[in-house]
C-alpha cells in the first residue's frame, strides 16, 4: 500500500515536471509543424539563467525565498523570450515552408550552436542553486517524506496548464492562433499575418521551456548537456499525447510519470526503456498518439 | 573559496576557458613550426571538455595539466622534479576532446599520434574509452598513460602491456575500500541501499562492493539499488522508492553533477538523516557540499587524491599552484591528472635517452617503477608493473564554519588490501574472500 | 453485351451528412456513361466508392461480375478499374517519362525489380506513344511541375490507360482547363479511348461536352441518382434541367461548394 | 548489361582509394574506412528519405553489424570477417523484417520517433548486459580475411580495402536499385501515395522491402566500423549517433549514390579538425555548417555538381 501510494505521490511529481518541459514543445509544434529539438537547449538556458540570477542573489544581497522564485519565474520568462525571437528571426523564418523533418534538422544544428554558447557563457562547473528548494522543507505524508518544492512544481504545472488553455481557448490571439492550426493557408487567406503568429508563438513556446529548465535548477545541478537528456523525454511524451495537443501532452506527461514511477518502484532495472515503451506501445494503437489527429489526403 | 556563481567564479571560468582556447590554439600553431623540433616534447591530452563529465572531471584535469605543464617547463617543481623540461625537452601539449564515444576516440588517437605526431598520449576518463584506446595504443606502440578510467577490464584485455599505463587505481579498490570502511567505522549497519547510474561504472561498482560486503558484513541485508540514467539530474522518484525501504546505508557510485544533485535532493527530502551516504567519488564535491550534504557523509576520492592527498612537497606545491590559478582547490581528478604528468617527467628524465626519449624507452622506465606523486610515493605493482597500486582512503565529511569543510576519521586501506594480487581476477578474488590481502 | 459494373443500395455517410444513398447503377462493355449533377450531388464520393478509396456505408459493388466491396484501389486497377483524379495526381518532381515508366512497369507486375533500369527501351517505346497519342510529347523530359494544367491532365489519363484497364472512370477530366483546350482535350482523350476500346464514365459539367461524347447520362443530386438513361432524354428532363440551369447560376461560388473542399488539396 | 558512366566512375574511385591506401599514412586510412563505413549507414537513411521517410533510429542496425562481429568472435569463436559481415546482415535482416511490418505504416515525425524508440530500447537492453560490458562495450578480438591473417589481426589498410571493396559493391548495388523501378517507386510514394496505390502498387511492400534493404546495408556499415574501430558499445544505437547520420545524408544529397560517401568523408575531416582546432566549440561549428547547408545547399553538396554541370551544359 505504502509503494503505490509512492507511485501515485512520485509519478504525479514526475508528470507535472514532464508537462512543464513538453507544453513549450507542443505548442510550437500545434501551430507550425516544427518539432524543436533546441528545446531542450532552451530549458537548459533557463536553467543555467535561474541559476546564476539565484546565485548572485543568494551570494550576499538577500535570502527571501518569494524573491528568489520571482527571479527564477522573470529571468526564465525573459531568456527563453529572448532566445526565442532570436532563433525564430534569425534562423526559422529562414526556412519556412520546407519539409517537417528538414525543420527537425534545423532545431538539431541550433541546439548543437546552443550547447556550445551556454558553454561559453557559463564554463563547464556545475551550478547549484538549492536554496529555494531546501527553504521550501518538506511534507511527511506516512513514512514518505515530499519536498516542498517539488509539490509547488506540480502546482506550477497546472497553473501553465490552465493558462494555456485559456490562452488558446479564450483570448484572441488564441483563436486566430486555433484557426492557423486548422487551416492555415485559408488564415492567410483571410489576412491573418501568420509570421507575427509564429513569432509570437516561438518565444511562447520557447519562454515555456525555459520556465521548465528554470523551475527545475533548484533542484539538479546545471551542468553542460543537461538539455540533451530532457529533449528525446519530452519528445516521447508529446508524441505519445499526440503532436500538438496540450490535453495530449497532460495525460502523456501523467501515463509516462506513472510509467515510470511503477517502473522504478518495482523494477528500477526497466527505467531506461520504459518510456519508449509507452511510446512505442501507444503508437501501435493509435498510430498519432492518444489526441493526434490524421489528416486524411484528399484527391 | 567563494560561491562557484559570484561574480569573479564567473570570470575567472571565462579567464580559465579563454587561456584554455589559448593554450590550445598555441598548441595548434605549434604544430606547423615544431612537428619535428627535436627540443620539444609533444604529448596528447584527452580528457572532456564537454558534456556532464568536462565540469566535474575533464576541466579540472585539464586545467591541472596547464598548471603542471607550466611548472614543469619552467622547472619550478620541487625535488626530485625540479629539473625544467622532460628530460630537458619543453613539453607542449594538444588537447583534445573526450566526448563522442570510443569509436571516435580511437579515430582520435590515431590522429593524435600519426598526424599530430605525439611522442605520448595521456587522458581518458570513460572505462568505454580506455578499453577501446588501449589495444590500439599496444598496436600503434604509443606511450600511453590512461590517468582517471576505473575498470578493472584494462588489464585484462590488454593482458600483456607495452605501451600502456594507468597510473590511478581501478574500481574495484574503490568498492572493496568502501566495504571495509563500512566494516570498521560503521559496524552496526543492517540494512543497505545502492543508488548507481545506470551504466557500466555504476553496475560494475554496485557489484564489486556487494561482494565485499558479502565477505565482510555478511549479516546486512541489500534492501534495494536504483539505477537512474545517467545526467538525470533529478532523482525524486529514486529517492521514495530508497526511503520506502529504509536502509541506513546507501552507496553510491554516481560522480560529478548527478552525485551533487543527488545529495542535495535526498538531503532535503530527509533521506540523509535517515541514512548515511558513502559516495565512492563524494570527494569532487567536497568543498561544493556545504549546507547539502549532512555532516557525516562518507566520501571516497578514488586513492589518495584531492582532499585524500597526503601531506608533502609535491601536494603541497600543487594545491597551492593550482588554487591560485584556477580558484579553488584540487579536485581527485586534477590530482590524478598531475600524477600522471608526474609518471611522464619521471619516464622521461630515467630513460636514459638523448632527446626525445622513445616509447620504449618511456615505457621501460616508467614499468615498474616507484615514483614520487601528489599521492605520495607510487608504485607501479600491478599489471605486470604498468598500474599503479595506492592505498584507498574514506573519511567522513564535515563542515563548520570556522574550518570550512574537511575530512574526519579518514581511514587508509594499503593498496595490498584493496587491490587483488598482480594477475588475479578481481571478482575470483572477492568472492574468494580476498586471498592475500594485507590489511594491516 | 456484358454488364461491366453493378452497384446495388450502394450509399455513404459522413456523420449525418448523406454524400451518396441507394446508388443502383449498371453500366455495359463498351458503353460511354456521362455523369452530371452539381458540386456535392455525390459525383466524386460515387467513383471514390467504385475505385476502392472510400468504403461504402452499404450496399454492393460488383465489377464483371464478382463483388469488389472492400477492395482497395491497387487490386482494383489489377482488375481493370482505373481512373483519373479531377485533380491531377503525379509525381511532381519526377519527368513525366519517369510518370509513365512506373505506371507502365507497375502495369508489367515489375515494379519490385532492383537491377534493371526503369526506363527499358520497351517502356520508352510504349511511353512515347501514348504521349503522342495525347499530344503531350513536348513535355517528354520536363519535370511535371513544369507543365500547364491541360497537359497535366492529359499526363493523369494517360497514366490511367497505361494499366490497360477494361474500363475508366474520369473525374472531371475537363476541370480546370480554359474553355477553348476543353474539346480539343475530350477529342484526344476520346480517341484514344475508342482506339482501346474502354468502357467509360466521366463526370463533366459541361453539357456541350456531354452531349457530344456520351450516349447514356447518370444525373445525381444531393447524394441520388435522380435520372438515368439515353443523353437526350435525361437532359430533356424538367428537373435535369433546373439541375443544368441552376449549376450554370451557381458557378460563380463553385470554389465553396464542398466536393470542391474535398479535392482541392490533392495536387498538394 | 554494360557499366554506367557513374558506374565506371565509383570502380575509378574505389581503385583511386586501393591504391592511395599505400601512400597515405595511417590515420587517414582509418578514418578513410570509418567514412566509408558510415557511408554505407547513410546510404540507407537516403534510401528512406528517398521514400520520404526519416530514420531516426539507423543506429539500430549499425549497432546490431558492430555486436554481431564482437560477439561472433567472442562467443562463437568466427574470426572470418565476411561471416562476421554476413552474420550481422542475418540478424538485422530477420529484424528488420519483423520491425518493418509495423514501421511501413508509419510517416513523417512518427516514423522518426518510432524509430528512435527501437533504438533506444536496444540501447536499454546493451546498458544492461553486463556480460556484454554495459557502456564500455568490449574489444573486438583479431580477425581474418579468406584465411589470410592480416597484419596479424588488425591492420587498418586491410580493412580499409576491405570497407573499399564492399562499399563499392554496394555503392554498384544501389546506383542500379535507385533507378530501378523499386528505387523509382520509392520516390512516387514521397511524391504522392495515392497515385502509388492507383497504379496498382502496393506501398507497404515497397517501402518494406526498402527498410529491410536498408537496414542490411546499415549492419554492414556497423560491421565495418567495429572491424576498423576494434571496440563496440551501445553508444552506436543511441539516438544521437542516428542524428549523425540523418546529419551527412543531408549534406549529401539524395542525388547521388556518390554523395554519401563524400559528404561522410567531409564530415569526419570537418569533425576532426574542428575539435582538434576549437575543443571547446566544435558543435558550434558543426551546428553551423549544417545551418549553412540547408540554408544555400537544400539537396546536399552534390547539387553543387549537377549545378555545375547544367551549367556547362
Amino acid at each position: 500500500m505504502l509503494t503505490v501510494w509512492a507511485i501515485l505521490i512520485d509519478g504525479l511529481i514526475y508528470a507535472s515536471w514532464l508537462f512543464l518541459v513538453a507544453a513549450g514543445l507542443t505548442v510550437i509544434y500545434g501551430v507550425m509543424r516544427i518539432l524543436n529539438m533546441a528545446h531542450g537547449s532552451l530549458y537548459a538556458l533557463g536553467a543555467y539563467a535561474a541559476a546564476s540570477a539565484l546565485g548572485w542573489y543568494y551570494n550576499g544581497v538577500g535570502d527571501q525565498l518569494w524573491i528568489a522564485l520571482a527571479m527564477i519565474a522573470a529571468c526564465a520568462v525573459m531568456i527563453g523570450a529572448l532566445a526565442g525571437v532570436i532563433m525564430e528571426r534569425g534562423v526559422l523564418r529562414l526556412m519556412y515552408g520546407r519539409d517537417e523533418v528538414l525543420m527537425l534538422i534545423v532545431t538539431f544544428a541550433m541546439l548543437l550552436i546552443l550547447e556550445d554558447v551556454m558553454k561559453l557563457i557559463w564554463g563547464t562547473t556545475p551550478y547549484f542553486a538549492y536554496q529555494p528548494y531546501a527553504a521550501m522543507g518538506r511534507f511527511n505524508i506516512g513514512v514518505l517524506t515530499v519536498s516542498g518544492y517539488q509539490l509547488m512544481v506540480v502546482g506550477v504545472s497546472v497553473v501553465v496548464g490552465l493558462a494555456l488553455w485559456f490562452w488558446l481557448e479564450r483570448t484572441k490571439i488564441g483563436k486566430i492562433l486555433r484557426s492557423i492550426i486548422h487551416d492555415r493557408e485559408v488564415s492567410e487567406a483571410m489576412g491573418v499575418n501568420v509570421r507575427r503568429m509564429f513569432t509570437i508563438t516561438f518565444m511562447i513556446g520557447a519562454a515555456l521551456g525555459a520556465i521548465a529548465g528554470g523551475v527545475t535548477a533548484p533542484i539538479i545541478s546545471v551542468v553542460p548537456g543537461v538539455g540533451v537528456e530532457v529533449i528525446v523525454v519530452a519528445f516521447a511524451v508529446v508524441v505519445t499525447g499526440g503532436l500538438g495537443s496540450i490535453t495530449g501532452a497532460a495525460i502523456g506527461a501523467l501515463i509516462v510519470g506513472l510509467a515510470r514511477a511503477v517502473s522504478i518502484h518495482t523494477m528500477p532495472e526497466l527505467e531506461l526503456f520504459i518510456v519508449y515503451a509507452v511510446m512505442a506501445s501507444v503508437l501501435i494503437f493509435r498510430p498519432h498518439g492518444l489526441f493526434g489527429q490524421a489528416v486524411a489526403r484528399k484527391i | 573559496m567563494g560561491h562557484p556563481l559570484s561574480r569573479a567564479g564567473m570570470r575567472r571560468t571565462l579567464l580559465s576557458t579563454a587561456t584554455s582556447i589559448a593554450l590550445i590554439s598555441a598548441g595548434v600553431m605549434g604544430i606547423s613550426q615544431a612537428a619535428h623540433a627535436e627540443d620539444t616534447f609533444k604529448v596528447g591530452l584527452v580528457t572532456f571538455l564537454s558534456g556532464g563529465a568536462s565540469g566535474p572531471f575533464g576541466v579540472p584535469a585539464a586545467q591541472a595539466a596547464e598548471t603542471v605543464i607550466k611548472a614543469i617547463n619552467a622547472g619550478e617543481l620541487p625535488a626530485p622534479y625540479d629539473s625544467a623540461g622532460v628530460n630537458g625537452l619543453q613539453l607542449e601539449s594538444v588537447v583534445i576532446d573526450e566526448a563522442g564515444g570510443p569509436t571516435k576516440q580511437v579515430e582520435e588517437y590515431r590522429n593524435l599520434v600519426q598526424r599530430q605526431n605525439v611522442n605520448a598520449v595521456i587522458g581518458y576518463i570513460s572505462s568505454g574509452d580506455c578499453l577501446a584506446v588501449g589495444p590500439v595504443a599496444e598496436e600503434m606502440q604509443t606511450f600511453t598513460i590512461a590517468f582517471d578510467c576505473g575498470t578493472p577490464r584494462l588489464f585484462e584485455d590488454v593482458s600483456n602491456p607495452t605501451y600502456l599505463f594507468r597510473t590511478g587505481l581501478d574500481a574495484v579498490a574503490d568498492n572493496v575500500g568502501a566495504a571495509h570502511y563500512l566494516n570498521d567505522a560503521k559496524s552496526d549497519i543492517s540494512r543497505l541501499a545502492g543508488i548507481q547510474q545506470n551504466y557500466a561504472w555504476g553496475q560494475d561498482s554496485w557489484q564489486d562492493f556487494t561482494l565485499s560486503m558479502e565477505q565482510l558484513m555478511p549479516d546486512v541485508e541489500i534492501v534495494d539499488n536504483q539505477t537512474p540514467q545517467i545526467f538525470q539530474g533529478n532523482y525524486g522518484t529514486e529517492i521514495s522508492a530508497l526511503q520506502t525501504r529504509r536502509p541506513d546505508i546507501i552507496h553510491s557510485s554516481m560522480w560529478g553533477g548527478d552525485m551533487e544533485a543527488f545529495v542535495a535532493q535526498a538531503n532535503v527530502r530527509g533521506l540523509l538523516e535517515q541514512a548515511t551516504a558513502i559516495l565512492t567519488t563524494g570527494e569532487s564535491g567536497l568543498h561544493r557540499f556545504e549546507n547539502q550534504a549532512p555532516n557525516g557523509t562518507i566520501l571516497g576520492g578514488r586513492g589518495p587524491f584531492g582532499g585524500f592527498m597526503p601531506e608533502n612537497d609535491l601536494s603541497e606545491w600543487f594545491s597551492k599552484a593550482y588554487e591560485a590559478e584556477h580558484g579553488t582547490p584540487p579536485s581527485y581528478p586534477a590530482s590524478k591528472m598531475a600524477q600522471a604528468l608526474l609518471g611522464l617527467k619521471y619516464a622521461a628524465d630515467n630513460s636514459g635517452a638523448e632527446g626525445v626519449p622513445s616509447s620504449e624507452q618511456l615505457a621501460a622506465a616508467l614499468k615498474g617503477a616507484t615514483f614520487e606523486s601528489v599521492s605520495g610515493t607510487v608504485k607501479m605493482a600491478l599489471a605486470g608493473g604498468h598500474q599503479a597500486m595506492q592505498p584507498m582512503l574514506y573519511g567522513e565529511y564535515h563542515y563548520s564554519a570556522d574550518t570550512g569543510p574537511e575530512l574526519r576519521n579518514v581511514r587508509a586501506y594499503k593498496g595490498e588490501c584493496v587491490s587483488p594480487p598482480d594477475g588475479q581476477n578481481a571478482l575470483e578474488w572477492i568472492k574468494a574472500g580476498f586471498p592475500g590481502a594485507d590489511c594491516d | 453485351m456484358t454488364e461491366i459494373l453493378k452497384t446495388e443500395g450502394l450509399s455513404r455517410y459522413f456523420g449525418a451528412v448523406v454524400a451518396a444513398e441507394d446508388i443502383n447503377v449498371t453500366i455495359t462493355e463498351g458503353e460511354i456513361v456521362g455523369v452530371i449533377g452539381s458540386n456535392g450531388a455525390g459525383k466524386t464520393t460515387f467513383i471514390n466508392m467504385v475505385t476502392g478509396y472510400l468504403p461504402p456505408s452499404a450496399g454492393t459493388i460488383a465489377f464483371d461480375g464478382h463483388p469488389i466491396k472492400g477492395l482497395g484501389p491497387r487490386k482494383l486497377m489489377r482488375k481493370g478499374l482505373s481512373r483519373s483524379f479531377q485533380i491531377p495526381q503525379l509525381f511532381l518532381e519526377l519527368s513525366v517519362l519517369d510518370n509513365l515508366s512506373m505506371a507502365l512497369s507497375a502495369s508489367e507486375h515489375r515494379h519490385l525489380e532492383m537491377l534493371r533500369p526503369v526506363r527499358t527501351p520497351e517502356r520508352i517505346a510504349a511511353a512515347d506513344e501514348i504521349l503522342n497519342q495525347m499530344g503531350i510529347t513536348q513535355y517528354r523530359d520536363e519535370m511535371v511541375t513544369a507543365m500547364p494544367q491541360g497537359a497535366r491532365k492529359l499526363l493523369d489519363i494517360a497514366i490511367a490507360m497505361l494499366a490497360n484497364p477494361r474500363m475508366l472512370l474520369l473525374d472531371e477530366p475537363t476541370s480546370g482547363v480554359s474553355t477553348d483546350e476543353k474539346h480539343a482535350l475530350m477529342d484526344t482523350v476520346m480517341e484514344v479511348v475508342k482506339r482501346r476500346g474502354l468502357t467509360v464514365l466521366f463526370v463533366e459539367h459541361d453539357m456541350e461536352i456531354v452531349r457530344k461524347y456520351v450516349t447514356r447520362v447518370l444525373a445525381f443530386a444531393s447524394g441520388v441518382v435522380i435520372k438515368d438513361g439515353p443523353v437526350e432524354d435525361v437532359l430533356a428532363d424538367e428537373q435535369v434541367q433546373e439541375l443544368v440551369t441552376g449549376k450554370r447560376q451557381q458557378k460563380p461560388t463553385e470554389g465553396k461548394n464542398d466536393t470542391q473542399d474535398e479535392t482541392q488539396k490533392g495536387g498538394a | 548489361m554494360a557499366l554506367q558512366k557513374s558506374e565506371i566512375m565509383l570502380v575509378v574511385a574505389a581503385a583511386v582509394i586501393t591504391l592511395l591506401s599505400f601512400a597515405v599514412p595511417d590515420w587517414l586510412a582509418f578514418t578513410t574506412t570509418l567514412a566509408i563505413a558510415s557511408a554505407m549507414v547513410v546510404l540507407g537513411v537516403v534510401m528512406l528519405m528517398r521514400a520520404g521517410l526519416v530514420s531516426f533510429g539507423q543506429g539500430l542496425y549499425y549497432c546490431i553489424g558492430g555486436y554481431a562481429v564482437g560477439m561472433g568472435g567472442r562467443f562463437l569463436g568466427i574470426t572470418d570477417a565476411l561471416v562476421l559481415i554476413g552474420m550481422g546482415v542475418a540478424v538485422t535482416v530477420a529484424l528488420a523484417m519483423l520491425l518493418g511490418l509495423l514501421l511501413t505504416r508509419y510517416r513523417e515525425i512518427f516514423f522518426a520517433m518510432l524509430t528512435l524508440a527501437f533504438s533506444m530500447i536496444l540501447y536499454g537492453i546493451l546498458v544492461k548486459s553486463q556480460n556484454l560490458g554495459s557502456t564500455d562495450g568490449f574489444g573486438v578480438g583479431n580477425w581474418t580475411l579468406l584465411w589470410f591473417d592480416p597484419e596479424g589481426g588488425k591492420g587498418s589498410k586491410t580493412v580499409l580495402w576491405l570497407a573499399t571493396a564492399v562499399g563499392l559493391a554496394v555503392a554498384l548495388f544501389l546506383n542500379r536499385y535507385f533507378g530501378s523501378a523499386i528505387g523509382l517507386a520509392c520516390e512516387a510514394i514521397r511524391e504522392n501515395e495515392v497515385r502509388v496505390e492507383y497504379m496498382g502498387m502496393s506501398r507497404r511492400q515497397i517501402l518494406y522491402i526498402n527498410y529491410v534493404i536498408a537496414a542490411a546495408i546499415g549492419s554492414i556499415g556497423g560491421s565495418l566500423t567495429s572491424l576498423a574501430a576494434g571496440h563496440v558499445d551501445p553508444t552506436m544505437a543511441y539516438w544521437t549517433i542516428s542524428g549523425e547520420f540523418v546529419f551527412i545524408a543531408l549534406l549529401g544529397g539524395t542525388g547521388h549514390v556518390a554523395a554519401s560517401f563524400i559528404a561522410a568523408m567531409i564530415f569526419i575531416m570537418v569533425r576532426t579538425y574542428a575539435v582538434e582546432l576549437f575543443p571547446n566549440s566544435w558543435q558550434l561549428i558543426l551546428g553551423t555548417v549544417l545551418l549553412l547547408i540547408i540554408l544555400f545547399l537544400p539537396k546536399g553538396i552534390w547539387s553543387l555538381f549537377t549545378r555545375k554541370r547544367r551549367v556547362a551544359s
